[in-house]
């Protein structure tokens, strides 16, 4: 398998599916233009194969961008409506959860919106507040979507494509960080991740960390460093939040008797709530410590770099809270 | 815009039209009028937000499209729905929330659609369908059809910033849009000209250099005219038009609203006003008997007499069928 | 004390916060004009008292109501910017957590914004899809944000009366279905209810039940049912979702071994998660049986009255889990 | 729109004015390529806009405003800051993410505000400074101020809807609002008429009866002319008022951005027309000599360099401060 970047392996496999699909197409700012950044461009050149018919570059209207995709997937089409990032996608919020999501379903199932809307979420070195947000919980406490956060270049292509074949909306969450991630990438036209299936990153039989998106990078790093201390974590990357493969979690938590969920955005309100809550809810017995969770301070991301630092969630953390839970001596410990 | 109604040589066949879409007002009015009914009865359960008064608009512009062309309508949907042909039986079942409802029952009023008959919704998000409508327009022009998508936007609406967003998006992609703005003076209870600067939506449609034209909303034959023309236009290429129709809403804004914000004296003078009368007026002139007219009105009420009894016998839907097409992968599980 | 109905409640509070302060005014849609239905009028008669300068009549333009509340907060002034509901909140997302939320941050400190967003939540009869969401749980997730959910008239106008005297923005969100409730209000200017603190709605030993706008009320109703079964259950109202009182339901989970958090929302991703989660992790010794939700189905709700019931949570469901919870048999509760 | 720059009487205080002007443009310029340089060098963290080319409208703009007026600046805020009296030194240290930075470090470039001098900010959403801007007149309006309020948007911020949801609201409520359209022909990577319908923002102003006065941004003269009556009229309560300027980006976008789509040859020849060079020649008409001219630039570039040491040698913040300021109820603790 040829290695490649995230944002190459994004590409290619919106290639593959505007190859095999004549009504898939994409719109957004700059998308035949180009970035003013070339190494996050995953659209580069693709105006040149599809035309700005089905690559097309869109004014500066988020509201737009989103409702008239929805218009255009009720139509008939399967249009990929980007966004950027959710700190932009934040202008079209109506025509996502108003509109995309309740469609098919306030119409009593008359239509569908094939729709997938592309924001990625992440902190960049110094993007600060109002261009490193990261809110895909907000989406899986809405009915009617698909909320996917690939972690690899070979997830972002097959997660992608499965995307763009679903019949429903899918709110596509890249990790703005990932873009230059470089993995190795299935060329095979069909390699379809399917949505809702959560991957093994590492095996392991003392805890379970579960991670999406950028954060399984970090997790599988403190994975390694917790086995020079003799804990074999088992690293569990959702790659789908929703839905979410609790049956997978299950699993791995009935071995370990511990959960972990750390998350790169604020820990109030996250998606790791729902994860520990679910697990709390259902595996309360088994659990040999009580669940645990890391997320970042309820604080915007501020600029300075010790600031930043202060705010993002790292591998250390990870290390930290896992080493507490395994040396656990609490009433459940004991059981 | 040809203003002439009746070229002699087409006299009757003119006449033939204008009675039919005369017929569909007198329906979509039954229709309104029974919803209220049902309402007051508390057979309806949600809002319902009337056109009376405002037919003539919605009857004329679908009297104009073909059954493949759609619509985007907006909360105020019924005449929407009935003029581009959805079936008011299974309209009023939907307002009622029964089996065999235009929706299966999940929408009611507001959300009324016939996808069948190119009828894509009422919507409860003002100005929304206007992105919508940009959109399946942009759908049609990717497939290569030659479908025309038409939309409705209240005169309230326009003051969202969705509206001008579409407008420059329709006109940039040269869309088969026909944008339709229903201006009844009134956004709920407050006066929309007090909120609203400048010369309103057709000067605003204009700085966009998408074609404007105005007509009175409640003269059936003018919108039919100014609709015949803004349709072939976007037909043959034209792209995004503009038709702007004053006319008035009779009721109140929504449900029980007594409408208490309008000046004394204005509804009943705009009574004398409203399309169905004036249309009469112009069938009798055009030789149409009063007879005929009378039979078309009971033959109207009749109908809805009769979708209203089939919508009160029918069943409520089961109540597992709330789980159903929410989505295809990770929808909720029916519990037993 | 006299009774009152939760919308005069909060409009008497308004009014109190109107006269004592000139820097207070409201903006939204109708205001001045009153409703189509005038049970639900929170600002009846107002324009008459403070005229259109305070009591400003918008233009149907969601985004510039919450943008312009913003502009002025910052620029000194007190603004109670309505948006009636969350579901025409949506529409103002952008303005709401990219400027009002994160301005003093990303400023430095150099500016506050002293603004109450108002966007009722709640499902009221046959209202439909886009016509009943209830989204507290995601400015809970949102830094800089104050969440405030009163449940009873009371409340509704003491919390309204603190959001207003705050510093920083307030996303003031009332029930739909209890407008038309009555209870007894206070008549005293300076009758403040605290933001960030809980009230024991009811007190009781064997669990505790923790819950927030109209879903105390079906607790408290709840409650009583249990107690004819012998169960003794505690009832705590949070009125404020952020912060969250989290000190006053820890004591209540010491004393009751036992969490039960109703919601009206859908459950996936919802509040209720982020209390059984903080609670799992921090209590998960003291547990007797393991904590548990209730909320909606991931569904869009239904307009059909056998189809919204579907979606419903009620004091049967409250009163059915809290059953199992204190009849529980598992490894916790044998402890 | 008065276009004589200097009614004879006046010229020495006009040239004197417009010299004046001339020394913020060089200001500006320098701290703009200071800050290009410090971004090279790794030493600011986020994103940098340059208004390079850009210069005589924030000047001539904040140039005819009283210290205690306001404006709202958009994500390309650096001449915005200086313009408006914003301390170069302390916006050096914003950038470079240290201790006494125009935000404590909290913001950087794209969030640079300095409330003291009445910049309310610069901003990463586009459009977003439009209600913003809007809702500041309006506070002002209520507590009976006389200040003039204004913001500066980009042509393709023109096409998002909160543009035109505020321009209606700013007539409507009759505020004291300058907005200020520096249309530089680009939005990012594209090029803005490509995207836009019409004639473009100064058409729809219009459209909602907002006067609108268009100038060629890069006249120093014409700008300033045309800001003092349009600020003047604002003062006088003539209510919201419009101010288009053409004018030209020199650098890229942003950051490193080479600005490939760019026609070949069209940066250079805008070279040509850039506002220092010809307010230079203006300033040499007017009897200004040469080396007063070399001494302002040198003044300037010494002015910055001492900004940039003093902020090289600056310490960064103590990571506790990242606890400050989210908010006094509900904040997060800093852990121990
Ligand atoms: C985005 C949004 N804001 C507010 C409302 C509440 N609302 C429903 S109808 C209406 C008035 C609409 O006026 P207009 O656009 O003129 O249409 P009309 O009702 O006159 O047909 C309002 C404010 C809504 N449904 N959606
Ligand atoms: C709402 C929003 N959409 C997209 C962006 C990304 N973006 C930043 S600057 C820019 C181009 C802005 O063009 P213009 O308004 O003409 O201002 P200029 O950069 O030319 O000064 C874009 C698309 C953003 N910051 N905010
Ligand atoms: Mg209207
Ligand atoms: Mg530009």
């Amino acid at each position: 398998m040829p290695e490649m970047t995230y944002a190459d392996a994004v590409r290619e496999g919106l290639a593959e599916e505007m190859r095999r699909d004549p009504l898939v197409w994409a719109l957004g700012e700059d998308l035949s233009t180009g970035h003013t950044s070339t190494s996050t461009n995953q659209y580069k050149n693709l105006i040149d194969e599809f035309g700005p018919k089905r690559i097309v570059n869109a004014p500066i209207s988020e509201s737009t961008i989103m409702g008239s995709a929805v218009g255009a997937a009720v139509a008939g089409t399967r249009p990929i409506a980007d966004l950027r990032s959710i700190d932009f996608g934040l202008c079209a919020i109506d025509e996502l959860v108003n509109q995309a999501a309740k469609i098919r379903y306030m119409f009593g199932g008359q239509a569908r919106v094939p729709l997938v809307a592309r924001m990625a979420i992440g902190t960049r070195h110094g993007a600060a507040a109002q261009h490193s947000q990261s809110y895909e919980a907000w989406f899986v406490h809405i009915p009617g979507l698909i909320v996917v956060t690939p972690a690899t270049p070979a997830d972002g292509k097959g997660l992608l494509k499965s995307a763009i074949r679903c019949d429903d909306p899918v709110v596509f969450m890249e990790h703005k960080e990932l873009w230059g991630a470089k993995g190795e990438v299935p060329t095979d036209a069909d390699h379809l991740v399917p949505l809702g299936k959560a991957r093994i990153a590492r095996a392991g039989k003392d805890l379970t960390i579960v991670a999406w998106s950028r954060m399984v990078v970090l997790a599988c790093q403190a994975a390694e460093e917790l086995a020079t201390v003799g804990i074999d974590a088992e690293v569990i990357d959702l790659r789908t939040l929703w839905p979410w493969d609790c049956e997978a979690v299950f699993a791995s938590v009935r071995k370990t008797g511990r959960l972990l969920v750390p998350q790169e955005a604020v820990l109030a309100g996250g998606f790791a709530g729902e994860v520990v809550a679910t697990v709390a809810e259902a595996l309360g017995d088994v659990l040999k410590a009580p669940v645990r969770r890391i997320g970042a301070p309820r604080m915007p991301v501020p600029y300075a770099p010790p600031l930043e630092d202060e705010y993002r969630i790292t591998d250390r953390h990870i290390v930290a809270t896992a080493r507490s839970m395994v040396g656990y001596g609490g009433a459940l410990a004991r059981r | 815009m040809p203003t002439a109604t009746s070229a002699g040589t087409e006299r009757t066949n003119q006449t033939e039209r204008i009675f039919g879409m005369f017929k569909t007002m007198l329906l979509i009015r039954a229709f309104e009028e029974a919803a209220h009914q049902m309402l007051t009865e508390g057979l309806v359960h949600g809002s319902v937000h009337q056109s009376i008064g405002q037919e003539a608009i919605s009857v004329a512009v679908c009297g104009n499209m073909r059954r493949d062309d759609l619509i985007q309508s907006n909360h105020r949907g019924h005449a929407h729905a009935i003029a581009k042909g959805a079936n008011p039986t299974a309209m009023m079942k939907e307002l009622l929330g029964r089996v065999g409802g235009t929706n299966g029952g999940k929408g009611g009023s507001m959300h009324i659609a016939d996808f069948s008959v190119g009828m894509l919704g009422a919507n409860g998000i003002l100005a929304d369908g206007m992105p919508l409508a940009a959109g399946a327009a942009q759908a049609v022009a990717l497939k290569g059809e030659d479908k025309v998508v038409g939309v409705f936007v209240g005169d309230g609406s326009t003051n969202r910033g969705p509206f001008y967003e579409s407008l420059n998006w329709a006109k940039v992609f040269h869309l088969p849009l026909l944008i339709v703005c229903e201006d009844n003076g009134y956004a709920s209870t407050t006066a929309t000209r007090s909120v609203t600067a400048g010369g309103g939506p057709a000067v605003r449609a204009r700085a966009f250099d998408i074609p404007v034209v105005s007509v009175d909303g409640n003269d059936l034959l003018a919108v039919d005219a100014a609709a015949a023309e803004l349709i072939e236009r976007i037909r043959n290429g034209g792209g995004p038009q503009f038709l702007h129709a004053a006319t008035y809403r009779l009721k109140g804004h929504v449900s029980r609203d007594p409408g208490m914000y309008r000046p004394k004296g204005e509804v009943e003078e705009r009574w004398d006003h409203e399309p169905i009368r004036r249309c009469e007026a112009w069938l009798v002139g055009q030789g149409v008997a009063l007879n005929e007219i009378e039979a078309a009105r009971a033959a109207a009420q009749a109908a809805i007499a009769a979708s209203v009894a089939e919508a009160r016998a029918a069943p409520f839907p089961d109540p597992k069928v709330a789980y159903a097409d929410v989505q295809d992968v990770g929808a909720p599980s029916c519990p037993k």
